[in-house]
């Protein structure tokens, strides 16, 4: 395999781990616990920033051409764990102000707003991240080994990646197949009756808030250090909408699914229009892209609103039970309402 | 009836919702291990009641003491852990979640449900939920929908969904037991059943408060009874007293 | 003072623009409840109609007007052919919110691999500029306010007193009862559908005349000013709308003409989010209070 | 998974391709109809092109707020194309031109360009990585070791070390500096800034802003725009409030659209002192909406490179450029982009490497860029790609002047140029003056 191939199916290897992170995030805030956070890309990219400015050096070095509040220069996994921390307390300020008063709908619409509001800021105040440029010559940490070929530094980096996926899926699926994500799912379900039996949804919301916008901020970090740069451009407010497709395509509340989803729509419809055989104007296969995302979100809500592996259906299993006749209730031959 | 031992205190409450006085100085007392009802036209303001007890709305003024303890004000959730849980009027289950899950929300909150327990203390709570899930199925055995402990709760039908309802309130060994008009919605097979569900809470001691419109199923069930009438309370008594009373006849005429 | 007053004058402008929007946008979420995030490719869409016809030489005024059957018809269309029936099949509200962003994206991608990603202008030069003490506002700009004043009087009246009017209201605080006292349901649903279309064209129109140049997501990026406006109006309530457009309007403009004008927007929108801590309904909300939109 | 779950992921899949198919089926007709296709020649990507061709991408912004780099650079790429396939092509190779989206940020830009030197074999340079993209994509190619003719303005690159980076045209810092000089050369007292807060705009921002204070003119508003605003309204009066003689600017088609628009309905656009920008079609067809075109073409001067328009190299482009209208749409409309022109410039020196370096392979003929360009003694002087290749046949040393003018990278690659002013009389640019070195070092300080 040639070198670019290699680091073609390496990109597209790390794109899919950050994206299945991403939506995961996504997934844990809106298809468990039903919170519409159209806000969701500004944790990517707060996770990215920190990423870059915890493992940048000071603004002056490079020769100063780009600027920045500070740059600490530390080593790998500092900059990863830094992000994951500032975006979860960064989400967990947003979600202080808009889940405790506002409702739902309204929390949407904030949401989206401040995602607005955020990269109006960023691109403004050139001191905060270097605008509209944004921050390039972001370190790569596999790139620090030295005595390897590039080629095994890009592997390396997708092992990175694919760690931090696994182990997101695995508190992904501790979290959501526990009572924890029972709660979180009644909360989904019927905030009214979860808050009668006993159970604080508003803090539900904010929990899976904060460790949402941390997983995002994780995805952002990796992203940041494979590609070496991070611009407004990135995560415009619109990007959110490919992770609620991800989730809505993969199955809502299926951690396997939206893993899933988020290979399909995130990497592969991008990769997939690149290779339509539909005359070569780019700005049209660029269009196509979102018109594919919009159609597949329409097609799945009326289709498969479960989406591809739906969320798993809990069966408690009692050997014994199984074993006695099915009980025919009485409720079957009702016939109200 | 200041002598009774009283769960549940009511002391002048009022609500006022946009201007108009939903509960205006409503009290009264549950006594311990009765089944209350609560009567009364509609808008009376019986469920405003019932939401002020549970936590779900705020009262303007006035005091609700469980056990001697303030929780008028509290929330709801926090009302629920003192042990006061309720129904709602249209029976309110989690629809994309089994009927043995909708039970399992029932088990008060406990140590699984955190973030640290869900993920490092795995073996723990497992053990817990094994008991949990087996006094689930007894449940569902008694109520009689065994056979559906894994179906989707929002696929029941109105009666099931009561069942479980109440089932997952009964899961939680509530100290007192707010029904908001269990029967609504309810088909003709499955009246009786949960009639006799709750005349069984009944006989097991358990506080219950009932909100019912026909008024033959109160006098079946309840003792005694609290009338309710634009936002007041009519009087509190037997159910013989209640129908005597001119008052309360006036206002049923009036509602 | 000269700079507050000719800020002010520009803040009227925005807000006018603005007002015919949001009135648009929050008439047909009252009645339907269906927060439609596709209503900025609405406004695009009947943008580039009123251009086309513009093009070969239509005066810009008749083409607003034309843009104005265009997207009341788009609006009625995306309704009866999508939005109905994903509600009719059990999508839920939050369901539909992530419709309504499908629906957009669509339409605007589906404009853009059209028209390609060129930037557009009118044929309608914008006039001298007329001073009135330090306002300094040119023909086209006081048409503009001109025709949101006359628009948003005449929703607003319609609503109070015209029996169809009231029957929208009435719809719009309880759907069931309005059914049951036999409001002809479909055709109002549909009537709102329209105006709010109708408005949206019209809304588009002055936006662009406005700002001069345009491509085929300006809509879509000013529908977060929109929202900005009928939230913090309250989402439902016309007049609430109207005022909300004047607190953002002048908001930004007099913001950016003492503060840094490139923050402008971040002022208004956290305005908005200050108000809705304070008053989580809205400004101006009777209408929507009475809908808590939950699942 | 049951057997029926199964059905369903088989009827869902199904639909998903059908989606893909109706949505391809749309586009398609689409892009037909407008009928501005990049290149239906090239076919879609190397794997239609023919063997033996070799392949030049144009690895730019088609698509977002940036979608204009890509059809300038093509402007550039195709006349080139079709001039050395006509001169009987590279070592016996066709060259070709392909389009590529990198959508203008970094996080769409990096798997593009991997997938791009992953799926093409025979890719031997590319035009790209404007000032969008640049960081994040040139180390890319740097390590497939294939060379990239870039157009970013950043100062990121004025001493990089990746040797497969090459630069024609000055940063943007040199740019900003440039525009001062200007001011002052053309005699204004009251110098207003105005810059977009984009990066491109904001990377000649900061030294002209600091050249026109050296110069000890009066700066009397400096104002950034947050591009994509719907009104600059109280930027506008704050502007007219200043009164300035002349505006330093550079912004993005829209925003100068809108702001200047506003500034003319509150009082007098004063003269216009603008970057290369100015000189894009969409950039002019968005000003003209806004003020007028006769209101324009008045007050527009244009500081940018110094080329000279009357040139041969020049004439052969714009011969070239107008031929090729099936590749590129109305090509009239790029004859005087000076982007377009230096990546024209671009593609014939990849081209006169590979000959030189008798080699198509990258890793060869890089070493062979300065070989063609730098004056050295005894060198024949070509000003296209026929003659170029036929003096290398003979066996000669060349230097290719292009249409930009002499190619002088330095160490690092950068060419940098010398600047003009230029205006727009009669429906073509005309140089109305040269800034020499000495005038830009009293604005840059350096």
């Amino acid at each position: 395999m040639s070198a670019g191939t290699q680091y073609y199916i390496a990109t597209i290897l790390v794109y899919i781990s950050v994206n299945a992170i991403a939506s995961w995030g996504l997934d844990l805030q809106f298809g468990v616990t039903g919170v519409l956070n159209f806000a969701f890309i500004l944790f990517q990219a707060v996770g990215a920033y920190t990423a870059a400015m915890l493992s940048l050096g000071p603004p002056s070095s490079n020769g100063g051409f780009q600027h920045y509040p500070f740059g600490v220069h530390l080593p790998f996994p500092v900059p990863i764990i830094g992000a994951m921390l500032v975006g979860g307390a960064l989400s967990g300020i947003v979600g202080l102000i808009t889940l405790r008063r506002l409702r739902s709908d309204y929390q949407a619409m904030v949401m989206l707003v401040v995602s607005v509001v955020a990269t109006v800021v960023i691109e403004s105040v050139i001191g905060l991240a270097n605008g509209s440029a944004g921050l390039s010559l972001i370190p790569n940490p596999a790139h620090t080994i030295s005595g390897v070929s590039r080629t095994a530094q890009s592997w390396l980096f997708v092992g990175i990646c694919w760690l931090c996926m696994v182990l997101v899926g695995v508190i992904m699926y501790g979290l959501v197949y526990s009572p924890y994500g029972r709660v979180l799912r009644g909360t989904r379900e019927n905030e009214a009756a979860i808050e009668a039996m006993g159970r604080d949804a508003t803090r539900a919301r904010m929990q899976v808030f904060v460790i949402g916008g941390a997983f995002g901020a994780l995805s952002g970090a990796l992203l940041a250090e494979f590609i070496g740069a991070w611009a407004p451009s990135d995560w415009l407010y619109p990007e959110t909408f490919v992770f609620f497709t991800a989730v809505i395509v993969g199955g809502r509340g299926s951690v396997s699914g939206v893993a899933i989803g988020a290979a399909l729509v995130c990497v592969g419809v991008q990769q997939a229009v690149q290779y339509l055989p539909i005359g070569s104007d780019p700005t049209v296969l660029a269009s196509l892209e979102w018109i594919i995302t919009g159609l597949l979100t329409m097609l799945f809500l009326w289709m498969r609103p479960q989406g591809l592996l739906p969320e798993r259906r809990r069966r408690f299993s009692i050997p014994e039970l199984r074993k006695l006749p099915a009980v025919g209730s009485e409720g079957a031959v009702e016939l109200d309402a | 009836m200041p002598d009774v031992d009283a769960l549940l205190v009511v002391e002048e409450v009022a609500k006022s919702f946009g201007g108009v006085h939903a509960v205006d100085g409503a009290s009264f007392r549950v006594p311990r291990g009765s089944l209350t009802g609560m009567i009364g036209p509609n808008g009376a303001g019986k469920s405003t009641v019932l939401s002020m007890i549970a936590g779900a709305v705020a009262p303007d003024r006035g005091s609700i003491r469980l056990d001697g303890q303030e929780i008028a004000g509290l929330p709801s959730p926090k009302t629920a852990r003192r042990g006061v849980i309720r129904t709602f009027q249209n029976a309110s289950v989690f629809p994309h979640m089994t009927v043995l899950e909708n039970l399992l929300l029932g088990v008060p909150p406990w140590s699984g449900e955190t973030v640290a327990a869900a993920l490092f203390r795995r073996h723990r709570w497992h053990r817990e939920e094994a008991q949990q899930v087996s006094q689930a199925r007894n449940l569902l055995e008694r109520l009689g929908i065994s056979g559906m402990a894994d179906t989707f709760a929002g696929q029941l039908s109105g009666g099931q969904k009561r069942l479980v309802e109440i089932g997952r309130a009964m899961m939680s060994r509530p100290k007192l037991l707010l029904l908001d008009e269990p029967m609504a919605g309810v088909s003709r097979t499955l009246a009786p059943v949960i009639e006799a569900l709750i005349a069984d809470l009944r006989n097991e001691g358990m506080t219950v408060v009932l909100i019912e419109h026909e008024l033959a199923l109160v006098e079946r069930l309840c003792s005694p009874v609290v009338v309710l009438a634009q936002g007041r309370v009519l009087m509190q008594g037997e159910m013989q007293e209640a129908r005597a009373n001119p008052e309360v006849r006036k206002a049923y005429l009036v509602g | 003072m000269s700079v507050f007053i000719s800020a002010l004058g520009f803040g009227v402008v925005t807000a006018a623009i603005l007002a015919i929007s949001a009135v648009g946008f929050t008439l047909q979420f009252s009645v339907t409840n269906v927060f439609n995030l596709a209503f900025g490719s609405v406004m695009t869409l009947s943008g580039f109609v009123a251009y086309w016809l513009n093009q070969v030489g239509v005066d810009i005024w008749l083409a607003m007007l034309a843009a104005a059957i265009c997207g009341g018809l788009i609006s009625v269309a995306i309704n009866e052919l999508l939005y109905e029936p994903f509600i009719r099949h059990g999508v839920n509200l939050f369901g539909m919110v992530i419709i309504t962003i499908s629906v957009g994206l669509i339409f605007d991608h589906g404009l853009q691999a059209v028209v390609g990603p060129s930037f557009f202008s009118y044929n309608a030069p914008a006039g001298k500029a007329l001073h009135f003490a330090d306002f300094v506002l040119t023909r086209q700009e006081l048409a503009i306010i001109a025709i949101a004043a006359a628009l948003t009087a005449v929703v607003q009246g319609a609503l109070q007193y015209t029996r169809l009017g009231k029957a929208m209201r009435g719809l719009a605080v309880n759907p069931a009862l309005a059914r049951a006292c036999g409001v002809p349901t479909r055709s109002v649903i549909a009537l709102a559908w329209f105006v709010s279309g109708a408005l949206a064209g019209i809304g588009g129109v002055a936006l662009f005349l406005d700002i001069s140049t345009f491509t085929a997501t300006t809509g879509s990026e000013f529908l977060i000013v929109i929202i900005a406006a009928a939230v913090l109006g309250g989402v439902g309530s016309p007049r609430g709308a109207v005022l909300g457009a004047l607190v953002v309007g002048v908001v930004t403009e007099v913001g950016g003409a003492y503060w840094n004008p490139q923050l402008k927007d971040v002022l208004a929108f956290s305005v908005m989010i200050v108000v809705l801590l304070v008053r989580p309904q809205g400004l101006f909300a009777q209408l929507a209070n009475e809908r808590a939109v939950a699942r | 998974m049951s057997t029926r779950n199964g059905t369903r992921l088989l009827t869902v899949g199904g639909a998903v391709v059908a989606a893909l198919g109706v949505a391809a089926w749309g586009s398609n007709s689409s892009a037909g109809s407008t009928g501005n296709a990049q290149s239906k020649s090239s076919g879609v990507k190397a794997a239609v092109a023919t063997t033996g061709s070799v392949e030049v991408a144009i690895f730019h912004a088609f698509s977002g707020p940036n979608a204009a780099y890509g059809p300038e650079a093509g402007a550039g790429c195709y006349p080139a194309e079709r001039l050395i396939n006509a001169a009987g092509g590279i070592l016996g190779h066709q060259l070709v031109c392909t389009p590529v989206d990198s959508k203008g940020d970094p996080a769409d830009a990096v798997p593009a360009a991997n997938r791009m030197i992953a799926s093409s074999s025979n890719l031997v340079g590319v035009l790209g990585g404007g000032s969008d993209t640049a960081t994040s994509v040139v180390p890319l190619f740097q390590q497939a070791k294939i060379p990239v003719f870039s157009t970013t303005g950043q100062s990121a690159f004025d001493k990089t070390k990746d040797t497969y980076f090459w630069r024609i045209l000055s940063p943007d810092a040199a740019q900003g500096s440039a525009m001062a000089a200007a001011a002052k050369k053309l005699g204004f007292k009251r110098v207003a800034a105005l810059f977009g807060n984009d990066s491109a705009a904001q990377g000649s921002a900061p030294t002209a802003v600091s050249g026109v204070k050296r110069l000890r003119l009066k700066v009397v508003a400096n104002q950034t725009l947050a591009v994509g605003q719907t009104s600059y309204r109280s930027e506008a009066q704050a502007m007219s409030t200043a009164k300035p003689q002349a505006i330093v600017s550079e912004a993005d088609p829209q925003t100068s659209a809108t702001f200047f628009s506003e500034l003319s309905q509150v009082g007098q656009v004063p003269k216009l002192i603008t970057d290369p920008v100015s000189q894009e079609p969409t950039w002019r067809k968005a000003m003209i909406g806004a003020i007028g075109k006769s209101a324009l073409d008045q007050r527009d001067y244009a500081v940018v490179a110094y080329s000279p328009m009357t040139s041969q190299a020049y004439k052969v482009y714009t011969a070239a450029l107008l031929a090729s209208s099936k590749q590129v749409s109305k090509p009239s409309q790029w004859d005087a982009d000076l982007y377009s022109v230096a990546d024209y410039d671009s593609v014939i020196t990849m081209a006169l490497a590979m000959d030189a370096a008798h080699s198509t392979k990258p890793g060869v003929y890089n070493a062979y860029i300065t070989k063609v360009t730098s004056p050295a003694h005894g060198a024949t002087v070509v000003h296209t790609y026929a003659a170029g290749k036929a003096a290398l046949a003979k066996g000669k040393r060349i230097q290719y002047v292009g249409a930009v003018g002499p190619l002088a990278f330095n160490r690092y690659h950068n060419a940098g140029n010398q600047f003009a002013i230029e205006q727009f009389v009669n429906g073509n640019w005309k140089v109305s003056s040269v800034l020499s070195a000495a005038e830009i070092r009293a604005a840059s300080g350096l």
